[in-house]
């Protein structure tokens, strides 16, 4: 599989009046050709600032202290404005966590989708309007010759969630970030929406970063997880090996804090505690505080990424070999005894 | 003093090379005129229009003396002095041909005075004119006004009894002709704007819209004396602003400014554009001797004496006014009247009456605080909010109290209107007060202080006073000498003995003026000028 | 990860746990207000205005005794002084110069004047540095009252029509929209001719029209809080009105209710200027800095310095109440508007 | 649509009325009589003139006489010019005021949103510092002082255009700059305030994705997002203009309306006191009706109110 | 669990009635809520739920029917007395964690504000214990107590939202949404904690939700809304096992689960409310197909579903 894109040792900080705010603490991912990524983690863990810096749309506070991201041979990061409007809805585009608000109010919707097309691939204003009409269809909006001269409000928020998709679509970028874009609609909604979008991405062949905290939808779109956590990436591997194998404590938590449709009467598994705080992020591993499972070692020194398979790499002291064996929650458990036993029924769990 | 300049005047004294030859004045006034109305007008500016556009028996020439105008020369007056007969000339036109004719003034002395037509100078016929007051209050029909045309070129007044002043009232606005087919056309229309009037004088009136800043006099071509005119133009430009005024004056936009403001008089008084006028009116404060139905401490004398004599009039018209107006001893202003027989100055004849003398002061007030019983006082002193009325009642409010120990001084400055109010109710303990006068005789100004005058206001009551105006009006009316004397008498009384009124000073204007301009004649009385025989000597 | 091995064996066991800890929240307390007072900290220019507002305000009430001149004596062989002072007269500036009809001259030299005036004198030769801080003190005075009474008046017109909402709030609304349909200048001018001339009067015939636009703003907020679910929760506490309105709208109405204020303040100064210009100002010997300004705008051509010194100051109270304002709102904002 | 103006003429009728009764009976406070040489009248004539002009009659008849007048609609006839008709004088007088107004406003609005946009483009940098002082500093500054002193630098001492009058097109730019002043600052400061915020806001984010550079963002899609908070302001601000031009007009002796009104309030002119206010609020409120429908145009949420919701 | 606490009967409530913009947000609907149980409520954004929740405790004023809560009419006229005492039975948790705290407030003044109200301490020592003890309760410690909410994250807001509940004693409390707005790994902490209270004092709760495995996990019984209906109410595992209803099952079979194997098997199925055409004669109503099983059908349909439900 083809890299289509690599970010390396990304350093991120916000200047804020009460400090500076380590957002990013040395972020390493890569994105392939035609897969779906998805990074989960808690509410401001860095995923939206990871996303946006690919985009070079970071708020003038923020300041990218060092790293690469590397697309098409280019390091974007020194690439300039001028180079990055380029790239911006051509190549590289989004798609946003509230559709209410990501569409300009007084603007047609015909003309937000047009924009692009006219933008990045000089079509007429006429061709345009035709390509903005067939994208409308593509997403399945009804009377999109009607609709095209409709403003925002009159639309349902799942409608504008589509044309939202529509706009992102629009010259069929390479990699389609989707910043949280199901999170503010109703599950039925969610559900055509994830659809819509997978079928889209079979037909124009895009790669799609697909940022989440919910991990049903993780399920049901990712070919690949990144977990992230205090502004790092603590595990990364496939969707198999992130539900079924997960290493990282963290990961632990979130999987066995959801209940199945058949736990009853446990208590449900706690992260306990609150989130580091980035102003001033803690000496040693940041998930150590919360970790029931913490070590000396996790107060004292970050834990690198350790290897499990080709494809699954988790940064938790629990894997290095001098670490005790410990017993992971109920719930993962029962994961694990099932991925052991794909693995061995059938070695070809991934895809 | 250029009456003799022909119409060679316009072309005379060339020297620059004007374009054309045509002679354009380019001045400014202060306010829109209000109406083209002579019956209904109240203000200067209106006067001044109909000084430059109308004519009436008589005009004043430069040195404010009545001269027959549409009067064929002096009237024939009967035995008793109170019928006039006189002859009017036959070339006075109006400007759309008609002929000026005794008529024309039966019509419009009539209409002044119908009370339907609501003229608020029409008391100025009220005494004069035989059976004024009651057809102005309603009892007697216009129709019965003692005034007749006998033919069309004569007219026979009757006055209520005989008048000293009558020549000057003749002069005034409200005495002026008009031509009623005209103005019975024009209904309520009559004066409201240039098309909707008629001149008889050197000069008519256009582009006036009714309320407009900006307005023209064209010479009349109707006019009887046109001949006479130089003055081709006359651009009029109303700026309330008084720097605005100086800097069009500075930019040769204009070639004459209104009155100067204090700040700006006393920045040019000595440019030699400069030129100063002293007004008629006469300004004093007034001592309201009886408040709310109770004596006030101004009811005694001595207070009063001691503050009119506690402050300083030299420098308060020097510093503060610095716009022309000088100090008065008196209350009746220099230049207002003469004497019949001496040609003496009202003013001068009268002579200082009460000066400022801070020692007399101070000995007047310790007598005075020492009668009341009290050590100190507290009084009001209320002022308009114009003419400089802020910095003036600051600076009486200081000379006083520097002056008068144990006085302190309450400043009220309030609007026009109110400050009428508060007078007439009496609410008061000293007001600014200022008079202009109405025609040109002392009576104007003395008839105000008799017993429960309308401008009274101050609770002053003298037998002594009131037996003297009424001899001046009655007994006298036929004796001018003796008439002098009693209002000398009168003045005298009010002033230095009574102190019921502490002169402050007679108002004088500063314009500047080009000095091309010449003729231009100035008046204390009526409008403030004419410019009749206005010439411009580029 | 060369050194991984080299980690000790010791290092792996269970760290010690504090359970207590848990929740604990590192940063230093701080409450609403410490926190906007930081926010408009970092605000470069708001700072600086607090400065010199600061300042401005201390002269008003300190100036008028630094000068050995009490501002109302007068002396009019001293009139019309251009300002003259001690240590700078020696850079030749504030030497008492001036140029009149383009002719340069002294009149300190001219009259044999010793005294130095700091700031001139004014046409009674009174003195001018004592008269701008009095000015002053008379303007801060009649904005601050100005301020007082439309806040007082504002907020609860607003709480009370956007609280009580429905039909109360339909007729309030109706009530203001009548009252703005009055151009204010026509209130204010006929107020000040039938109240009795003096500052309680202009500030009262000010603040008529004035507090407007605070019940507006406290209205259209209280609208927004009203159904705040902590509003909601207070009620499903059994809280009654008095307590909705005090303790919970209110204080959350306090930052655009100080912000307002902020603006208020300046624009009641300059309306009191304008005001003066138009004649129905303040009542002498009281001065304002709107009245002097007008005062010296008659003579400016010749005495700059009448003008532009009260110039100089009511345009500094009027900017830094402006930046301060600025500043309160960017550090209030990121809760209070959306 | 049709409804809603409908219903909003009829409160502006009532705002109408109830703003004639309020100055109606404000004006019977007072002090004094209307007439110009009240001080020279004797009592019976004061009566006499009271009565011919119906002042004698008790103030509710008045009250009447005047509305029912008002309701046909004759606004009486002024007294301090005498004979005028209100509505005449109103006439000659507004045309000047409202062509200074609508060229300062306009004037005032675009450089102000200009300049507010620069300042929220470069917030934090000297051109938003400079933008922020240019237009505070443009607010702090008496009108009465920067027009006296354009008039005198650039009339008298530069002689660049007419020092004052009212005549052509040059005799209006100087009033216009003066009064433009103010509308800028506001529209500048509000622009910036708005556009800060607009910036901020997720369609914001979603058109710089799309690729537009920081000035098509801020054209095509923040300013009109941002004005509409603005064009609440505007109408309060139109009229002020027009209506609170008298400093200006009194300076550069231009015959407006702002001018006229002091002075017939300080002579107790009651019919053109009654007669501008009236034409005031209904300025007000008729610029306050057209400003909602324009709310309608910028803002399309508002446009379909009770309409169809396709 | 066969005392009846709640009974909700043909609740309506309209707003902006009569307008050409009346929203039925809930439109007649019926049920019971047992003491001690958790009834769950579940349905898509804006089909009235939280309108139910807050007419329930009287935050709006019903447009018809009434709730009675242990056999008295919440909504009927009641004295100042009656209203306190019912506002104390009764309580709510809210959804937004960060709109629900009033931020000028220290968290102690806000959690006591139920005890300041119905004075349920004499002395500001006393107050302060209480406050103390509901932190405790909530997992939180007394060094909260002077701090500003803003200080706290979503989950601790939460449940300072929680004590402040709890202060006054309630019986009942409704929580609408009370774990939507909160990350999941702290969704667990508020839920664990909601279940732990209801064990130690007997709790009731209504709760609202639209995480379907979390309304599972806490619920008795679930009821479905759809536009302003009820339309199924089941005991927890017989609606997941059984649903009947079109929508219920719509609803279902989107839930996404955290099992990528699922996930790539599942197929949604979608609900067209057409599919009913019920005519004119049809009597709509709640029907129970099988003991304390109700859906909102027509006759027909309720045989269909009688007829599947025993497949
Ligand atoms: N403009 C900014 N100024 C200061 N700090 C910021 C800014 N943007 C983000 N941060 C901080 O960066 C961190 C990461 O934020 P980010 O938005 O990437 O979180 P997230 O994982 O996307 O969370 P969520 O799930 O809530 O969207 C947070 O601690 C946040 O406070
Ligand atoms: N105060 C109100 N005035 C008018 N309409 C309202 C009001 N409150 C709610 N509604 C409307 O009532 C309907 C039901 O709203 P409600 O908030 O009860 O839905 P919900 O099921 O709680 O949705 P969500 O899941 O988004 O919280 C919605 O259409 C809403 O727009
Ligand atoms: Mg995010
Ligand atoms: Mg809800």
């Amino acid at each position: 599989m083809k890299k289509i894109l690599e970010v390396k040792d990304l350093n991120i900080s916000f200047h804020t009046f009460a400090g500076e705010v380590q957002a990013i603490r040395g972020v390493n991912f890569e994105l392939n050709e035609g897969e779906t990524l998805a990074i989960v983690g808690e509410s401001g863990s860095g995923k939206s600032v990871t996303t946006k810096s690919i985009m070079k749309l970071l708020t003038s506070n923020a300041e990218i202290k060092s790293g690469e991201i590397n697309f098409n041979n280019q390091n974007l990061i020194s690439a300039s404005e001028k180079e990055m409007q380029k790239i911006r809805g051509k190549d590289i585009s989004m798609i946003f966590q509230d559709p209410m608000t990501s569409l300009n109010p007084t603007m047609t919707i015909g003309k937000q989708i047009m924009e692009p097309l006219i933008k990045h691939r000089n079509l007429s204003k006429s061709a345009a309007r035709e390509k903005a009409i067939e994208l409308l269809d593509l997403v399945g909006i009804p009377k999109p010759d009607i609709r095209i001269k409709q403003y925002p409000h009159q639309f349902s928020g799942g409608m504008r969630q589509r044309v939202v998709i529509a706009i992102a679509l629009a010259c069929a970028p390479k990699i389609l970030i989707a910043d949280e874009p199901t999170t503010a609609l109703d599950v039925t909604i969610q559900g055509q929406i994830l659809d819509l979008m997978k079928d889209l991405q079979k037909q124009i062949e895009t790669s799609i970063i697909f940022i989440t905290h919910d991990l049903g939808v993780v399920a049901n779109v990712a070919d690949r997880v990144a977990v992230m956590y205090g502004g790092k990436i603590v595990e990364v591997g496939t969707v198999d090996e992130i539900f079924y194998n997960p290493q990282h404590p963290y990961t632990w938590g979130l999987i066995s804090s959801m209940p199945s449709l058949d736990t009853k009467d446990e208590e449900l598994f706690v992260i306990p505690g609150t989130p580091p705080d980035l102003l001033h992020p803690p000496k040693g591993d940041a998930f150590a505080p919360r970790n029931k499972y913490a070590m000396k070692i996790d107060l004292e020194e970050e834990p690198p990424m350790f290897k499990i398979s080709d494809t699954h790499f988790a940064a938790t002291w629990l894997l290095h070999s001098n670490a005790p064996k410990v017993e992971p929650p109920l719930a993962v458990k029962e994961r694990w005894d099932k991925f052991h036993n794909n693995q061995t029924s059938s070695s070809d769990g991934g895809k | 003093a250029c009456g003799g300049s022909d119409s060679e005047g316009s072309s005379g004294g060339s020297g620059s090379t004007d374009s054309s030859d045509k002679q354009v004045f380019n001045m400014i006034e202060t306010a829109e005129i209000p109406t083209g109305d002579p019956a209904l007008a109240t203000d200067a500016a209106s006067f001044i229009v109909f000084g430059q556009t109308m004519e009436g028996l008589y005009v004043l020439d430069e040195n404010d003396t009545p001269i027959p105008a549409i009067a064929d020369g002096e009237p024939e007056i009967s035995e008793d002095g109170k019928v006039y007969t006189f002859k009017l000339r036959e070339d006075a036109k109006w400007s759309n041909g008609d002929p000026v004719t005794a008529h024309d003034f039966v019509y419009a002395w009539r209409r002044a005075i119908d009370p339907d037509t609501g003229s608020e100078y029409a008391y100025m016929f009220s005494g004069i004119i035989e059976n004024a007051t009651e057809v102005m209050n309603g009892e007697k029909d216009p129709e019965e006004l003692s005034v007749e045309a006998k033919e069309d070129y004569t007219l026979e007044v009757t006055l209520e009894q005989p008048v000293e002043y009558l020549n000057s009232l003749l002069a005034f606005g409200t005495y002026l002709p008009l031509n009623e087919e005209f103005v019975e056309e024009k209904g309520s229309d009559f004066g409201t704007n240039s098309e909707n009037m008629l001149a008889n004088g050197p000069f008519e009136l256009t582009e006036w819209n009714g309320s407009g800043l900006t307005w023209k006099y064209v010479k009349n071509d109707q006019y009887w004396d046109n001949e006479n005119v130089s003055l081709d133009e006359v651009n009029v430009q109303v700026s309330k602003e008084p720097s605005t005024a100086v800097n069009l004056f500075n930019t040769d936009e204009a070639d004459r400014t209104a009155a100067l403001s204090s700040e700006y008089a006393r920045q040019y008084k000595d440019d030699e554009n400069a030129s100063t006028f002293k007004e008629g009116s006469s300004w004093y404060l007034k001592f309201n001797q009886e408040r709310g139905g109770e004596e006030t401490p101004l009811a005694n004398e001595n207070i009063r004496k001691a503050l009119a004599m506690a402050f300083d009039k030299e420098s308060f018209t020097e510093t503060v006014l610095a716009n022309g107006s000088v100090p008065s001893d008196g209350y009746v202003p220099e230049g207002l009247a003469k004497n019949p027989e001496t040609e003496q100055d009202f003013r001068e004849e009268s002579g200082d009456l009460i000066s400022y003398d801070p020692e007399q002061a101070k000995e007047y007030w310790e007598k005075g605080l020492e009668e009341l019983g009290v050590e100190e006082l507290q009084l009001d002193f209320l002022s308009d909010d114009t003419e400089n009325a802020k910095t003036t009642s600051e600076y009486f409010q200081n000379q006083l109290e520097t002056n008068l120990e144990g006085l302190s001084i309450k400043l009220t400055n309030v609007p026009f209107k109110v400050r009428l109010q508060t007078t007439t109710d009496q609410d008061y303990d000293i007001v600014m007060h200022g008079w202009g006068p109405d025609y040109l005789d002392p009576m104007t100004f003395l008839d105000l202080y008799v017993t429960d005058g309308t401008n009274n206001n101050t609770g002053y009551s003298s037998e002594e006073y009131d037996q003297l105006i009424d001899d001046a009006k009655v007994k006298y009316a036929n004796d001018p000498e003796k008439r002098w004397e009693a209002m000398l008498e009168a003045e005298k009384l009010l002033v230095q003995e009574d102190t019921v009124i502490a002169p402050v000073y007679q108002r004088g204007r500063v314009v500047l003026i080009k000095p091309y301009v010449k003729g231009l004649e100035e008046h204390l009385f009526g409008p403030d000028y004419t410019l009749k025989n206005v010439t411009i000597e580029k | 990860m060369s050194n991984m091995t080299e980690i000790p064996k010791s290092q792996f066991e269970p760290a010690p746990r504090d359970n207590e800890n848990n929740e604990k929240i590192e940063k230093p307390q701080l409450s609403f207000m410490k926190d906007a007072w930081l926010r408009v900290r970092k605000n470069k220019g708001a700072v600086i205005s607090v400065i010199f507002l600061g300042f401005i305000v201390l002269m008003a009430i300190i100036g008028p005794y630094l000068s050995p001149y009490d501002g109302t004596t007068q002396d009019v062989s001293k009139s019309n002084l251009p300002p003259r002072v001690p240590v700078l007269e020696d850079f030749g500036i504030f030497d008492g110069n001036q140029v009149i009809g383009g002719v340069e001259t002294n009149k300190y030299e001219d009259l044999n004047i010793e005294e130095y005036y700091w700031f001139g004198t004014d046409s009674l030769g009174r003195d001018l540095f004592t008269r701008t801080w009095l000015g002053t003190r008379v303007s801060l005075y009649i904005a601050l009252l100005a301020a007082a009474i439309d806040m007082a008046f504002g907020v609860i017109y607003g709480l009370v029509s956007g609280f009580k909402g429905g039909r109360v709030d339909n007729y309030m609304q109706r009530i203001l929209e009548v009252m703005s349909g009055i151009p204010n200048l026509i209130v204010v001018i006929l107020m000040l001719l039938i109240l009795e001339p003096g500052i309680l009067s202009i500030t009262l015939a000010m603040v008529i029209t004035g507090w407007i636009g605070m019940a507006r703003v406290v209205r259209g907020q209280v609208l927004k809080l009203k159904d705040q679910e902590f509003i909601l929760a207070s009620r499903t506490l059994g809280a009654k009105n008095g307590r909705l309105l005090f303790k919970h709208l209110l204080p959350n109405l306090s930052g655009i209710i100080i912000i307002n204020t902020m603006f208020t303040i300046p624009s009641a100064i300059f309306f009191e200027a304008f005001l003066s210009f138009i004649g129905i100002g303040l009542q002498a010997p009281q001065a304002s800095l709107g009245t002097l300004i007008e005062d010296g705008y008659k003579t400016f051509q010749f005495l700059p310095h009448l003008m532009v010194i009260p110039c100089i100051v009511i345009c500094i109270i009027l900017i830094t109440c402006n930046l301060i304002g600025d500043g309160l709102r960017d550090a209030f904002d990121p809760k209070m508007r959306d | 649509m049709l409804k809603y103006i409908g219903k909003r003429i009829i409160y502006l009728i009532i705002t109408l009325f109830i703003i004639a009764s309020v100055t109606f009976f404000m004006m019977k406070f007072l002090p004094g009589t209307p007439f110009q040489n009240e001080e020279k009248l004797s009592i019976e004539q004061r009566e006499i003139l009271n009565e011919k002009y119906g002042l004698d009659e008790p103030i509710p008849v008045q009250y009447f006489n005047y509305m029912t007048n008002l309701a046909k609609g004759d606004l009486g006839v002024s007294f301090q010019f005498d004979n005028q008709p209100v509505t005449d004088l109103l006439a000659n007088r507004i045309g000047p005021s409202l062509q200074l107004g609508f060229q300062a406003m306009l004037i005032g609005t675009i450089v102000g949103i200009l300049l507010g946009v620069l300042a929220a483009m470069f917030q934090n940098t000297w051109i938003d510092y400079g933008s922020t002082f240019l237009s505070v500093l443009g607010k702090s500054i008496p009108s009465f002082v920067l027009a006296a002193l354009m008039q005198y630098v650039i009339g008298v001492q530069l002689e660049l255009l007419p020092v004052a009058s009212w005549n052509g097109f040059a005799s209006s730019i100087m009033p216009t700059i003066a009064l433009a002043i103010f509308p800028i600052a506001t529209a500048a400061r509000f622009m910036r305030t708005e556009l800060i915020e607009v910036f901020g806001s997720d369609y914001i984010t979603l058109a710089k994705a799309k690729g537009n550079s920081r000035m098509e963002v801020s054209m095509k899609h923040a300013v009109r997002n941002a004005l509409i908070p603005l064009v609440t302001v505007l109408g309060p601000m139109a009229v002020s203009l027009m209506t609170g031009s008298m400093v200006v007009e009194q300076i550069f002796a231009i015959p407006g309306i702002g001018e006229q009104f002091v002075k017939s309030i300080q002579t107790n002119d009651f019919p053109i006191i009654m007669g501008t206010t009236l034409f005031f609020a209904f300025l007000l409120t008729v610029i306050i009706l057209i400003i909602d429908i324009l709310y309608g145009i910028i803002d399309p949420r508002i446009r379909l109110t009770g309409g169809d919701k396709s | 669990m066969a005392e009846k606490l709640i009974e909700v009967k043909n609740l309506k409530q309209y707003f902006n009635e009569g307008k050409a913009k009346e929203v039925r947000a809930v439109d007649d609907i019926s049920f019971d809520i047992y003491k001690g149980e958790t009834l769950g409520l579940v349905g898509e954004s804006g089909c009235g739920k939280s309108t139910t929740g807050r007419t329930m405790i009287r935050l709006y004023n019903a447009t018809d029917g009434e709730v009675l809560y242990k056999g008295t009419n919440v909504h009927g006229k009641k004295s100042k007395e009656d209203l306190k005492q019912f506002n104390r039975k009764m309580q709510m948790i809210f959804q937004d964690p960060y709109a629900s705290l009033n931020p000028r407030m220290k968290v102690s003044d806000i959690i006591a504000e139920g005890i300041d109200i119905h004075g349920l301490a004499k002395t500001t020592g006393e107050r302060m214990e209480k406050v103390y003890e509901l932190l405790e309760t909530v997992g939180l410690n007394r060094e909260h107590a002077t701090r500003f909410p803003h200080e706290f994250s979503g989950g601790q807001r939460q449940r300072i939202g929680i004590a402040r509940a709890l202060a006054v004693e309630p019986e009942f409390i409704i929580a609408d949404e009370p774990i939507s707005a909160l990350d999941v790994s702290i969704q667990a902490q508020v839920v664990n904690l909601l279940k732990k209270l209801q064990h130690e004092k007997q709790l009731t709760y209504l709760f609202i939700a639209h995480d379907l495995s979390m309304v599972k996990y806490i619920s008795d019984r679930i009821g479905v809304m759809y536009f302003g209906k009820l339309v199924e109410l089941a005991p927890a595992e017989d609606l997941y096992r059984n649903p009947l209803h079109p929508y219920t099952k719509s609803l279902l079979s989107a839930i996404p689960l955290p099992d990528p194997e699922y996930e790539r098997s599942r197929t949604r199925e979608s609900y067209d409310p057409r599919i009913h055409q019920y005519k004119e004669s049809d009597e709509v109503a709640m029907r129970e197909v099988s003991p304390g099983h109700f859906v909102y059908c027509s006759e027909e349909e309720f045989k269909n579903y009688k007829t599947e439900y025993n497949k």
